[in-house]
């Protein structure tokens, strides 16, 4: 009854409102629990920020998935086409006749900019954050009005995966260089459906609709992302309207939000492997650390019944992945191959043995409520290791910079898949001797030789066969290190009203232009 | 005048005290009237009832306190219940009542102007008269500058032009009968004195009667027409002033009028040699911040010289400096400049040690007995406390608080109890067996028997006489009341604005009066034995 | 009636305080020895006993995300939140009443200089205070029980110097310090035993503040720190799950609620009965 | 009247300026203050920039002196995250907070003081008991609890959001305001109490004012006085409740500001925020102190 009074009350506004020849459109309203403090696309890289960006910007290359939760296709976007010129080059064909939110129109100066050595990947980039993305490239040039020529140190035949990463998202060179880095992570501008109106990163985000959009209709006049902090009111929000969609339900109330009318629920496994790393170093703010021996690390791991807390936290939701064997990987993954590691107190114990552990108390870094469930899971293994005489105690911060101080032995973290079709971004990108694990501030550990010996061979390999036998190797060798622990795949989740025709696929990322938002 | 209706007429008039007082009835069986014209005293000492009966004319007995019987007629006309609002068109028009703290009865964020216009104008009087009334009021009870104390918070008057506003507000409608519950009592025997002059010439200009509570024989016998005795909740005499006070029927009114009466026997000087020597004291107190820093310059080159075994008097209306000259010879505040001697060794500038030792000497009786001993300290604790201070041990002093504690005529069970369980006039008793205790050869009375009613102000000056005459100390006694400073010096020192304005034996001073302020205070201060001269005259 | 004293009588004691009084027994009762109540320990988790609703079988009040006994926990949380709230008023009341007591027994510079403090602390929210410091240092339970126990200091200088500076004037002070006694004995046996009602009462109006300020302080995340728990703690960990599992966050909100109810109850029922005197330096 | 002025002027200066140099002190003295204000993950040579700019090679008093200068001159810092200055965040969020704080102490007094004087009138009976009960559980609720009680209540039964700034502001202020509206309904009630029983009150019954004129023009403006401190110290509260209020509601006020600033570690807005409480706090209590001067005479002629 209510519902009725409420669409006949909503009949009678829109009719209202055409009369006055308003905008028809929804006005969208999401409910977040957090903003990144910049918009910068590549600086905000995150699950906070990459919920925005693309809306505002648009990249070379988009993975499908209005049609295809999981993907696994790409689609030409601000570029056309691209062909690889050599094996080291290739040459992308831009869109012609997109403008920015300024109305200036896009061109390959814009990409090269966007691309740049100046921007992501030299000495003092302007957007530092990018460097791991540009892994490689050693010149990008506009060879062309529309025609942009990116150069790679090694043949890299996955390249184009690439530019479907914050990597690909272009921005407006002349606007960027006259405002600087800084006021354009406020005031950011793109090609996006949606322009920005107005950001507070601590309050929200405000775009409306770029009629001038080049990639068609634009759904909703307007898009704002509000931070909500507290997922009662942002639920509450949801249900008496205020809001279209809301964020980061937590797993266990799931049934509370699908039992409640006129609200759906939406899980989505994504690329996103929430885990843990061991700090394997001895350092001067950790000197004799424990964990540099790896019987200490394998026991750890052996302790940790992980398919039973997955199941207790997220039932059949999601599962517990061999390391680096992601269903992503296309044909690189086999559903057949186990963790050489995995619950068995017994072998826990006799690994303990062989160390000289003293009981000393182990400290994990945690950022608090940044993956759902991760906390919980954590006490629950914090016991595990207690039954095995592991002693780990939690530490939760505010956010990652703190919990990247030293000193620490254990540190929370994720593993972002990211599709390239193959292992090479999680495992070696992310592990190998350029990544932040090992040379960043916070490193914790030191890629033995092995590793980079069998990482050089799986980089060249070009073949698949070559490729996966590579893969499998350094696969083991990583294990046999045991530098960290995957604990699963990651789950988000979004409530919206139940009319609302919108679905972001398996992905943290979520875009409201036609592909994905119906226009109903 | 005798036959006239009276004006107010009590016939029986019994009130109920709350369950667990010490008596069952506040007042029993009142039967009062009051003629147009007259002025009936009421005279009793605290607790007697006084103002129960005041409350009942006037309708404003609490509700723990019910009328149970009798009843109250005025004009004529039966008054209506307790509390009742008709009493709104009665109280202040037909019948006034005054309190005996002035500058409180008024409201403290209102100027004086506004609250008598009140007064007007919830008695109907027209907007446009009010202030031309109010004006001619406060003209009218012979304040200085009418205008300007129209302006003025109450807070800005002193107590005597307080006092006259409150009855320009009472006697602003000409009400039939005005009800003077202690009006004086807060003020100086001098402003006492202008005051009840008022009193007098207003009653006679606008023709009201006057019910006058007080615990003042002095002040009775100025003003009474008639006088009713109370005691406990009942009246025990009443008729014409001049009976009650020539020939008192009732033990207890003969007892109140020989306290009031008292004087003391002269003494000579016995002996020559000087326990306390002052010599051009002086003392400012600063007080304020660093930008409102206030000085009041209170002790003005006092000199003095007590001898042994003599009492000195220091006499003075508030604010003469009295206190402050007696707590600088304690040596509780330090002096400017001056000499203070106590057996010919100078002690304004003891300090430490040396300074508690000399404490023991010199001893020290307050006004408040109810607060100057500590709540949660038993009796004889308290009284033993200064021996223990000066190192006897426990038992001993304990010993001779007991003792002391029957020489000033308690019990010795009594130093079990806390204060709380004992009377004024008993606790000015543990006082003096306190500063005794350490057998002090000058004890320094500071308004001792101010607080107390008269009987047992008789009571406890001639407990420090015969202690006096027991213990041989010598006594300063600070009073206000030129009557008690009569019956217990033997030497007098009249103080005015922090300077001595006479000093001498207290028989000279009283009887020759040299200085005219000195006559001005004995003129002033109502007197039983004044009335009869007068009348005599 | 003309009688300014009021009458001794037996004090009745009304049924509320009765009632808050034996509350607050119970509570501490509860904090001392509610863990015995249980089969587990605090911290003993259980995956797949999560979010069991009260009556649950082993769980008379359920379990929590972590799939641990609230009563345990409530036990636990209760014991730290007495801790917190007892240690924190304490030291406030200490130090409040200290300074204050000092300013007026001093006067002068010092009094100055503790006033100005007085008035930099009351100018200071502690909330804001707690996140400034929260921002410069890591927090700790100790930090966290300092900060907590400046909290309300400056109220007990204030009050303890008002009284202090009436008491100083009372007659038997006076009286006292004329027989010789030295000030160490005037302000141990006479002053302070008269004043220490004033620190009584503000204690009970404290008390319930500090819960509350744990409360708040757990709710922002800057309360005590896991694996330590307080009643603030836990019901700020239920608050996502407020209506699928009520009773994490209505137990020990509801302990609070009364908690700081009764103490208040008896809070002001010792000052109606106290030296109303006294009352008007606040 | 005028030394009286000048001295809570001074008073205050010296309240605000003690602050002020705590907050100096607090910095630099917690670490290093360079890396304090640098952001989170700056490399060493930003940090040393920093350094350089605050002067820290410099002797402490010449730092103190150029940090009062820099405050006396309106250089509050930059946020670290947004590079924008710590005075213009502040602003922006301030009238939002405005809002909410003058509606929850506008609630307050027009909820706590009738209803502490209705029960200081009907004092002993069930209505003073009854408000009296209901004071102390406006105290005795915590803050957030209630808060997404209110929300939540909201949503499901009456189908209407209480967050943000967009719908009404009473729910979130009557959060807020429910403890202050506790305080001042029984600090109303024994301010009342005690002027009834005053003897002026007493003496104007004797002079024929009614009852109703007694209460409104007499036991009101006399009760009122202690009222107005109340009203100062509460202002504490409320900014401090503030922060939790507008984190439950999602209120984009300064508490939620601060929250996030202290979240991020952006000490220079962290800093600022402080230093505008202690701020407002001394100016509101100066702005009472002088409240005094207009309604109470007898500080008026001091």
């Amino acid at each position: 009854m209510l519902k009725l009074v409420r669409i006949a009350l909503g009949a009678i506004f829109l009719a209202a409102a055409s009369f006055a020849h308003a905008d028809e459109r929804p006005a969208i309203k999401v409910a977040v629990d957090n903003l990144w403090p910049t918009m910068d696309p590549v600086i905000g890289i995150s699950t906070t920020g990459a919920r925005v960006h693309s809306n505002l910007f648009d990249t070379l290359v988009r993975r499908n998935r209005w049609e295809d939760p999981e993907g696994t296709t790409l689609v030409p976007w601000l570029a056309e086409s691209w062909e690889r010129k050599s094996p080291n080059v290739w040459v992308i064909h831009l869109r012609d006749g997109v403008p920015f939110h300024d109305g200036h129109v896009m061109d390959a100066d814009d990409v090269a900019f966007s691309m740049s050595e100046e921007r992501l990947w030299g000495e003092k980039p302007l957007a530092p954050r990018g460097t791991r993305y540009a892994r490689g490239i050693v010149r990008v040039e506009a060879t062309g009005p529309l025609t942009v020529e990116i150069e790679t140190s090694t043949p890299d035949p996955n390249f184009i995966f690439r530019l479907v990463t914050p990597l690909g998202f272009v921005l407006p060179k002349h606007y960027y260089e006259e405002v600087g880095t800084e006021a354009f992570g406020q005031m950011p501008m793109g090609t996006g459906p949606y322009k920005l109106v107005s950001f507070d990163p601590s309050v929200s985000v405000e775009a409306v609709a770029n009629d001038d959009y080049w990639g068609g209709s634009v759904p909703a006049k307007s898009l704002t992302f509000q931070i909500v902090p507290e997922y009662s009111t942002r639920f509450a929000g949801l249900v008496a309207g205020e809001f279209d969609v809301i964020v980061s339900v937590p797993a266990d109330q799931a049934e509370q939000v699908r039992n409640t009318s006129g609200v759906k629920l939406m899980e989505k496994s994504i690329e996103n492997y929430p885990m843990f790393a061991f700090n394997t170093l001895s350092t001067e703010l950790l000197p004799d650390n424990p964990l540099v021996d790896a019987n200490l690390r394998k026991a750890m791991v052996t302790a940790i019944d992980r398919d039973g807390i997955v199941e207790a936290l997220w039932g059949d939701k999601t599962f517990v992945p061999a390391p680096f064997n992601f269903p992503e990987y296309g044909q690189y993954f086999d559903p057949d191959r186990k963790a050489r590691f995995t619950y068995d107190p017994e072998r826990s114990k006799e690994l303990l043995a062989e160390t000289g552990y003293d009981g000393r108390p182990l400290v994990w870094h945690i950022t608090r409520g940044f993956y759902p469930n991760y906390e919980i899971a954590a006490e629950f293994m914090v016991e595990q290791w207690r039954e095995v005489g592991i002693n780990v105690e939690i530490k939760i911060v505010d956010n990652f910079s703190l919990a990247y101080k030293r000193p620490f032995h254990m540190l929370n973290m994720s593993m972002s898949s990211e599709f390239s079709g193959d292992p090479y971004r999680p495992l070696w990108m992310d592990w190998g001797p350029l990544s932040s694990r090992t040379r960043a501030s916070h490193k914790t550990w030191a890629p033995t030789d092995r590793f980079l010996e069998l990482g050089m061979k799986f980089e060249s390999a070009q073949e698949f066969d070559a490729r996966n036998s590579a893969y499998l190797e350094l696969v083991e060798e990583w294990e046999n290190v045991t530098p960290g622990m995957y604990l699963w795949r990651n789950v988000v989740s979004y409530a919206a009203r139940e009319d609302l025709d919108w679905d972001p696929g398996n992905s943290a990322v979520t875009i409201f232009d036609d592909l994905y938002l119906g226009s109903s | 005048m005798a036959d006239a209706p009276a004006v107010l007429s009590i016939r029986n008039l019994s009130v109920a005290l709350p369950e667990g007082g010490d008596r069952d009835y506040a007042v029993q069986g009142i039967a009062l009237d009051v003629k147009p014209g007259e002025t009936v005293c009421l005279v009793g000492e605290s607790g007697s009832g006084k103002t129960v009966v005041a409350h009942s004319v006037i309708g404003m007995l609490p509700k723990a306190l019910p009328v149970v019987d009798g009843k109250l007629r005025f004009e004529g006309r039966e008054l209506p219940p307790q509390r009742s609002k008709a009493y709104d068109s009665l109280r202040g028009l037909k019948i006034s009542l005054i309190f005996q703290d002035a500058v409180a009865s008024l409201d403290p964020v209102q100027r004086t102007g506004r609250q008598l216009e009140e007064i007007l104008a919830v008695h109907g009087v027209a907007r446009r008269a009010r202030f031309k009334r109010a004006l001619e009021m406060l003209e009218a009870v012979g304040l200085p500058d009418p205008a300007r104390i129209y302006r003025s918070y109450p807070h800005q008057l002193s107590g005597g032009q307080a006092q006259r506003v409150v009855i320009a507000g009472a006697l602003l409608l000409s009400p039939k009968l005005l009800i003077a519950d202690e009006p004086t009592t807060a003020l100086d025997v001098t402003t006492q004195a202008e005051i009840l002059g008022l009193l007098a010439r207003l009653k006679k200009e606008r023709g009201a009667s006057v019910l006058f509570i007080t615990h003042d024989f002095g002040i009775v016998a100025e003003i009474a027409d008639r006088i009713a005795v109370m005691k406990d909740g009942e009246i025990v005499e009443f008729g014409a002033a001049n009976t009650v006070l020539d020939a008192p029927e009732h033990p207890y009114t003969r007892r109140l009028l020989a306290a009031a009466r008292k004087s003391a026997a002269v003494r000579e000087s016995r002996s020559s040699q000087p326990v306390l020597e002052v010599d051009d004291l002086h003392l400012t107190y600063r007080t304020g911040g660093l930008l409102s820093r206030k000085s009041v310059h209170a002790v003005k080159g006092v000199s003095l010289r007590l001898e042994a075994g003599r009492t000195l008097a220091v006499v003075g209306e508030s604010g003469s400096g009295k206190s402050s000259m007696a707590r600088c010879i304690l040596r509780l505040e330090a002096a400017d400049s001056g000499a203070i001697r106590f057996r010919g060794e100078d002690i304004t500038s003891l300090t430490g040690t040396r300074l508690r030792a000399l404490r023991k000497k010199i001893q020290f009786v307050q006004q408040d007995p109810y607060s100057s001993i500590n709540p949660r300290q038993r009796i004889l604790s308290a009284i033993a406390e200064g021996p223990i201070i000066h190192d006897a041990p426990r038992r001993e002093a304990e010993a001779k608080a007991a003792d002391l504690l029957e020489t000033t005529g308690l019990s010795a069970v009594a130093g079990r109890r806390y204060p709380h369980e004992f009377s004024g006039g008993q606790l000015q008793r543990i006082c003096i067996a306190r500063a005794l205790a350490l057998e002090p050869e000058l004890l320094i009375a500071d308004e001792a028997v101010s607080a107390l009613d008269v009987s047992i102000q008789a009571q406890i000056l001639d407990l420090f006489r015969s202690l006096q005459s027991k213990f041989g100390f010598a006594m300063v006694f600070i009073t206000h009341d030129l009557r008690v400073a009569r019956s217990i010096s033997d030497d007098i020192l009249v103080m005015k604005d922090g300077e001595v304005v006479e000093s001498g034996l207290a028989a000279r001073v009283f009887d020759a009066p040299a200085h005219p302020y000195t006559k001005a205070l004995l003129s002033a201060a109502p007197d039983i034995a004044s009335r009869r001269t007068a009348e005599a005259a | 009636m003309e009688s300014s004293r009021p009458r001794i009588g037996p004090p009745a004691i009304p049924w509320s305080i009765r009632l808050s009084v034996c509350f607050i027994c119970l509570f501490v009762l509860f904090a001392l020895f509610g863990e015995f109540l249980s089969p587990y320990g605090f911290r003993e988790t259980s995956m797949f006993d999560r979010l069991l609703p009260p009556g649950s079988p082993g769980y008379v009040l359920g379990t929590d995300a972590r799939g641990r006994d609230v009563l345990v926990r409530l036990a636990v949380g209760a014991q730290i939140t007495l801790i917190v709230a007892i240690a924190g008023t304490l030291i406030g009341a200490v130090i409040g009443s200290l300074l204050g007591i000092v300013a007026a027994a001093r006067r002068g510079a010092v009094e100055h200089v503790i006033v100005a403090a007085i008035d930099v602390q009351a100018s200071l929210p502690i909330i804001v205070v707690a996140l400034f410091v929260l921002a410069m240092f890591d927090n700790s339970f100790t930090l966290f029980l300092l900060l907590v126990g400046l909290t309300g200091w400056e109220v007990y200088a204030r009050l303890m110097r008002g009284a202090t500076l009436s008491v100083k004037e009372r007659g038997y002070v006076t009286a006292v310090r004329a027989l010789g006694a030295s000030p160490a004995r005037i302000y141990l046996r006479h002053i302070l035993p008269n004043i220490f009602n004033v620190a009584l009462v503000q204690f009970t109006i404290n008390l319930p503040l500090t819960v509350l300020l744990e409360t708040a302080l757990s709710f922002l995340g800057l309360g005590v720190q896991p694996p330590l728990t307080s009643l603030g703690q836990i019901m700020s960990e239920g608050r996502d799950r407020l209506l699928t599992a009520w009773w994490l966050t209505l137990f020990p909100g509801a302990v609070i609620f009364f908690l700081a109810l009764s103490v208040s109850l008896c809070g002001d029922w010792i000052r109606d009965r106290l030296d109303p005197t006294l009352r008007s330096e606040t | 009247m005028t030394a009286y002025i000048l001295a809570k002027l001074f008073r205050a200066a010296a309240t605000l300026l003690i602050a002020v140099s705590m907050v100096f002190v607090f910095i630099r003295f917690s670490g290093d203050p360079a890396a304090a204000l640098a952001p989170p993950d700056a490399p060493q040579e930003v940090i040393d920039q920093y350094a350089e700019a605050m002067g820290l090679n410099k002797p402490l008093w010449q730092q103190y002196a150029s940090y009062l200068a820099g405050l006396a001159r309106g250089e509050f810092g930059y946020s670290i995250h947004t590079g924008r200055p710590a005075l213009e965040l502040f602003l922006e969020r301030l009238p939002s907070t405005l809002r909410l704080g003058s509606a929850a102490l506008l609630i307050a007094l027009a909820a706590g003081i009738p209803l502490g004087s209705f029960a200081a009138i009907n004092r002993g009976t069930r209505i003073d008991r009854f408000a009296m009960a209901f004071s102390v559980f406006a105290f005795a609720m915590p803050n957030f609890l209630f808060g997404l009680c209110v929300i939540l209540g909201g949503a499901l039964i009456f189908q209407v959001y209480f967050g943000g700034t967009d719908a009404s502001v009473l729910p979130a202020a009557l959060t807020l305001g429910l403890a202050a509206m506790g305080s001042f309904a029984r600090f109303a009630r024994s301010s009342l109490l005690e002027t009834i029983n005053a003897p002026f009150m007493r003496a104007a019954e004797a002079r024929g004012v009614p009852y109703m004129r007694r209460l409104a023009f007499h036991a009101a403006p006399n009760a009122a006085i202690p009222l107005v401190t109340l009203i100062g110290l509460s202002l504490g509260a409320l900014i401090a409740g503030s922060v939790v209020t507008e984190q439950v509601f999602g209120w984009p006020g300064v508490g939620q500001l601060l929250v996030r600033s202290v979240a991020t570690r952006d000490i220079a807005t962290v800093q600022f925020i402080v230093l505008a409480v202690a701020c407002t706090m001394v100016l509101v209590n100066l702005l009472v102190d002088l409240l005094y001067l207009v309604i109470d005479p007898r500080i008026r002629s001091r």
